[in-house]
């Protein structure tokens, strides 16, 4: 095998991985014996560890993935293309291989590629097809017999793009373009002190960790019973990554603020956080209902990968504690009372973070309306911070500009949604793909001031004259500075 | 009926939209005797369709009931058999506008493909203009004229079956404008220049491919064409929902019950705070956009046979 | 001068015609001794009257213009492109020749592309810019010294987009693409019987005129005292177009439709509603404000010169009535007599008109909320007829939307908004142009059906299931279809 | 203050954003007894600046006040000298994330420009990664250095004076990613190959123009680089505004008045039917697209060095 110190990490078991077919990604366990399917492949990942991330395996008889070393480009010497399609008829019959014969040499155990050549021989049309018509005739076969997949790191370009294909509704559809705004706006980096407030899986705050490196600290706010971390645990983070990693709920956050804040009353148990989670989408129109129904396959299906690794971790743990049957109940009321008074020394640690109301940047990108998270969080961040709003919906964030620009303290707001396009660049075929994103959410975006509380009246009136977009100061400003 | 005229009631012979429900509807040629199945059942032609107003409301035999449409070229382009990739009325819509076309204009289009920009051009000509359309597939231009003869608007177009790169439009210093839709638009140049009047006129190219654009553009300059103007037009639908959001719970419903204190250690307790809180919605009107949308169709070059 | 009848029209007196410069349209009448300035450049048309519109014509000394045969490219040959420019230093020094030396050549009488020539010839950098940055360089030049225009023939797509580029708010942002969206969805075309309701100085009206070519007929709904059309009027129109224009005030719609409608009371005179159009744009902000401050420059010239032409067209009819000058009051009272008598006659026409409630479409596009329009207008209608409303901003056409559905008798809502995207094509160096139309407005356009008044309950409940927008459904009545 | 780690506190050397209004700001090096002119007046820095908190309001001698931000690269390509287009932050978001960035990334960049992307990726791989970034104009390079040791992460950075399609970074197999922003991307394709890591790593090349684009794709295949995903990205802003629509005036209110029966030939009476009438208006909040954007920047061509 590779020189794997050379050649960066090696697939072990236990890993978050993700298999990658064209652009098609999904994030897995690493386990051995464990059926996958993938792209209406079905595998075992056991021969793929050790390997290096990045190496591109065939899956052959018996589910078993065998390395690929190059990836070559079918056989363009076969092309003999006509220049126009005006001679071709489409009765249906062009293709002289039957099912049955496809299948036939399947189960002789015949490789994808070499099926592929074999119906272009058997086509009576491809000769006469353009060379375009070719190209996609070959994809198009090579994409249905031949299984080739790649095992890639977990990234926040690979995870988020993963989730905005797969399961957009479990992150608010927020496209990954606008994810990378909110790093680059949030001005994300090590060393910060953040406070994320997402229910998008734990995307978002997968991705501020990793932007983040394990400098630093971040505190999650989450309603409910605890956070949701299902995407953030498919980055494969390393332990140091947590220990700067804090949580506070949701619904202590004004008795915080207005210093009736105690860790008698905590939330309740994570678990029942889940439920929370699936209820409620923040949406009550049918469709959207008719179209989650739909991504709940796939949800389902992924989600459930993702949550087997959680699984095992657990299933390790216990195995470990649990060294004598007879003092198990024993243990487990004592393993309670301890974990509960590391939550609440935790919950106190965390209080006095928040307290501290130096904060360097705000994220917001919650299923929740945004206005009160946004007016009620700004309180923990420091003055020149940024801190960005993710919402699907544009009207709520309209709703938090006006607000913010009532309350004061903040400057450059800024309300955007970006438009992603994707290109095939080809010879001599070059354009626009043919379908794109219709939407990808708006953020709402600005910079923190010192709040001046006495004078607010005038400060406000001044702050609005300030800001107002209006072309004609901006150009008289520009001469003057 | 016609595609080129409104008529109140239907008849015998017309050929009209049967509308099921959102974005879901066909074309049915209305004959006497025939029946047309639906998933909500049976429509008979006799009984139910000749005789009655456009825009009616036609029960189903199984109790569902559809909506009955004059056809428009735009309800045709939704509906059209695909004989291959056609135009949307995006795209026709500025097509029309940027070649000027107007009553009696006269016009040059190929390739035909599935006559969804025909039926657009002649109801913009109508009644006094005339739509040349040249299509190399002899199988696709005679199912062209066949539409246009049970739409009611043969004499109002001229269906050629040849090459338009070799031999052109079969017609010169007549058109307005011409409209190309090949492979290769740049070998057409001529032609569509030659097809166009000595005192001048528009052209436009369509092609998905910028390399085809590029060589166009050449050609067109070469050819000294003037104003050459290349643009894409896509459109982005939005569906009108309500939506709701929740208002977060940030404790102020629980604010009493901190201090009464309870114990978060006893069980039947835990739940509490998140139990009494009155957990509001704000509910909003919003115009969503899709999900995917038609990211890509064609780059419209547009340009103008100048006087000299 | 060119055989006229195969060529086309000739530029007349007393035309309305458009000047162009590259991608800047103004609209003009044609009159002799007048002194026009169109892209800081000032001319008389008088030398162009008589000659074929299209014709491109050079500004010579005197402001006379001079008919140009053949557009040539400027001399290519000098091009000696640097390979990059990373030699460059710009010290502001590289034009040998001064502004004074400038101005001495222009004093001399020197043609535009010879002074281009000139500062070509003495720039230091020149030689060592790329190619591209020469291109540049030329351009700008070129559009700087040198004076040419053509004088073409006015038409939806040159004044839809004069209109869009030099006084949008005049035409409340309707981009000119949006425009052609409404034509082609209204299914504009001869012998249509069309409502127009439209605030946007006539040139929806003159588009959809256009389209009809003087055939069937048009009502135009119009607010306060009368139709405003110095658009239309710059389409220069056949009269006969006119002959099937009417006009009815939507101050008499609900008395109409409430069968109370009399003549009695008509709306004052057209005049008093110029000030109407000018007070209210429609908008609060003050960046809106500032905005069109800045804009009605350029509008207050643009309009001067349209109105001139009916200005021009009403002292040549007084002219031709006012024969003797003591006849003249006596004259007066018996003309105004018989246009009140006229207008009536033709209110009770248009009133007729409407009564049918037979119109083939519906186009609205105004500055009032478009809800009240709609709702009032669609009565007028016959089933299975399309309908577009446009508006600058998306939120009234929700609305619009949901008292649609509530209303019953449309289906296929459509709520839209396009793309508008130019690009520039040029051997190397093609990509979209660097600065594109944030915003074009939005449209919401439908179909009429019969309404089933007496079910409206059972219908109105399977009128929204119909239409809900669920891509589950849709598929499974593909399958059924 | 540095540029990749907050301070509270201005301090004498800091280079600071004073911030007058909606995206007027620029910024400027703070040093003890300067002063800065401003349109509301002066900004003494020893008194005015000095020892203020970051996001301080400052009162200018003339009354009107500013704000003083801390810089951040976002700020800063904001606000910087322009030496050369440069880019700006949306394109840089997406080129950190497809790039796979983070603390202790190793990145190549050429050209360094006016350094409006180098800030950006400096703070992004901070603390404990670098940036090479390659500058063929020495002017630009130098003051690209200059820069860097003003904003305190000249230990992050190492710009070289070179030309990338003939030299290379000068670093071999030790970059997880590469990004070019030259005329010729694709001469510099082979460098940006081996300065990645044996392992593999991203790439991005911006590109205004599809042809170069269309050169660079080929070169990337060529060698052997795979995800070959050209995109673009455009930012569209809303102004969040006001608006007031007029409720059109139907006639209902006028129905009193017709029944009245006065005749319009009174003209003291013509104007009544509009006198009377309550024009209401409809108020509502509204994210208005700008009339102008930025339709176009630059291409972004991403792609994969694989393992093999």
């Amino acid at each position: 095998m590779e020189d794997g110190s050379r050649l960066g990490p090696r697939i072990c078991e236990g890993d978050c991985a993700v298999l990658k077919r064209d652009d098609v990604f999904k994030a897995v366990p690493v386990l051995r014996r464990r059926k996958i399917i993938f792209e209406k492949q079905w595998f075992y990942l056991d021969n793929a560890i050790g390997h290096i991330y990045g190496t591109t395996f065939e899956v052959t008889s018996g589910g078993n993935l065998q390395p690929k070393q190059e990836v070559e480009e079918t056989a363009t010497e076969t092309k003999e293309a006509g220049t126009d399609n005006r001679n071709i008829v489409d009765d249906g019959k062009s293709q002289k291989l039957t099912h049955d014969d496809i299948k036939a040499l399947k189960d002789k155990g015949i490789k994808g590629q070499e099926i592929v050549q074999q119906l272009i021989e058997n086509s009576t049309t491809f000769r006469d097809k353009t060379e375009f018509a070719q190209d996609k005739y070959i994809k198009k076969k090579k994409k249905k017999y031949e299984a080739v997949i790649t095992i890639v790191k977990p990234s926040t370009r690979i995870l988020s793009t993963m989730y905005y294909a797969r399961e957009p509704g479990k992150i608010n559809h927020l496209r990954y373009d606008t994810l990378a705004q909110m790093l680059t706006l949030g001005n994300i980096r090590a060393g910060n002190k953040m406070i994320v407030m997402e229910t998008c899986a734990g995307l978002v705050l997968g991705a501020v960790m990793e932007r983040m490196g394990g400098y630093g600290s971040i505190i999650q706010m989450y309603p409910g019973g605890g956070p949701v971390r299902a995407a953030t645990s498919c980055f494969g983070f390393p332990k140091l990554f947590f220990d700067n990693l804090h949580e506070f709920p949701l619904s202590k956050v004004d008795s915080l603020l207005s210093g009736t804040f105690s860790t008698e009353t905590l939330p309740s148990e994570p678990e029942d956080n889940v439920l929370v989670e699936e209820e409620s989408n923040g949406l009550t129109d049918e469709k959207q209902t008719a179209l989650q129904e739909g991504e709940e396959e796939s949800t389902t299906e992924a989600a459930m990968e993702i949550n087997q690794i959680e699984e095992q971790e657990t299933t390790d743990i216990n195995a470990e504690d649990v060294e004598f049957k007879e003092n198990k109940e024993k243990e487990n009321v004592r393993e309670k009372q301890r974990k509960q008074w590391e939550r609440r020394k935790k919950l106190i640690e965390t209080a006095a973070l928040l307290r501290e109301k130096n904060a360097d940047g705000l994220i917001v990108a919650s299923k929740f309306h945004p206005s009160p998270l946004l007016l009620t969080l700004l309180e923990f961040v420091a003055p020149s911070r940024p801190f960005v709003v993710y919402c699907q919906y544009k009207e709520p964030l309209l709703e938090c500009y006006t607000k913010l620009r009532e309350r004061g303290g903040v400057i450059n707001l800024k309300l955007s949604e970006t438009w992603l396009r994707n290109y095939q660049v080809l010879p001599d075929r070059s354009h626009p793909k043919l379908t794109m994103s219709g939407g990808g959410g708006y953020l709402l975006s600005g910079i923190t001031v010192v709040l001046d509380k006495g004078k607010s009246d005038s400060s406000h009136s001044q702050a609005l004259k300030m800001e107002e977009p209006s072309c004609k100061r901006c150009k008289v400003q520009d001469l003057h500075c | 009926m016609s595609f080129v005229e409104y008529g109140d009631t239907i008849k015998d012979g017309d050929t009209a939209i049967v509308f099921l429900g959102h974005e879901s509807m066909f074309p049915v040629k209305v004959q006497h005797g025939t029946v047309t199945q639906t998933k909500y059942g049976v429509i008979r032609h006799s009984m139910d369709l000749i005789g009655k107003k456009y825009g009616s409301k036609v029960t189903c035999s199984k109790g569902g009931w559809v909506f009955i449409l004059h056809p428009t070229p735009e309800l045709w382009t939704m509906n059209l058999p695909h004989r291959t990739q056609i135009l949307y009325s995006t795209d026709i819509s500025i097509i029309t506008m940027m070649l000027e076309l107007k009553p009696g204009s006269i016009v040059c289009e190929s390739g035909t493909g599935s006559g969804s920009l025909s039926h657009a051009l002649i109801r913009t000509v109508a009644p006094t203009g005339h739509l040349y359309t040249v299509e190399f597939h002899q199988q696709r231009a005679e199912k062209a004229r066949e539409e246009f003869r049970e739409h009611g608007v043969e004499h109002l177009v001229t269906v050629t079956n040849q090459d338009v790169c070799k031999n052109g439009f079969g017609v010169s210093n007549i058109a307005d404008a011409v409209f190309l839709d090949i492979p290769s638009p740049w070998e057409a140049i001529g032609h569509a220049k030659s097809a166009l009047k000595a005192e001048g006129g528009r052209i436009c190219s369509f092609s998905p491919c910028i390399e085809q654009v590029q060589r166009t553009c050449l050609a067109m300059e070469e050819y000294g064409f003037t104003e050459i103007n290349t643009l894409e037009i896509l459109l982005r639908v939005y569906n009108v929902r309500t939506i709701s959001l929740q208002i977060p719970d940030l404790g102020k419903a629980a604010e009493d019950n901190s201090s009464a204190g309870f114990d978060s250690s006893n069980p039947s307790n835990q739940g509490s705070p998140c139990a009494n809180l009155q957990q509001g919605t704000v509910q909003f009107k919003s115009g969503v956009p899709l999900r995917e949308m038609v990211g890509h169709t064609g780059y419209l070059t547009f340009a103008t046979k100048s006087l000299f």
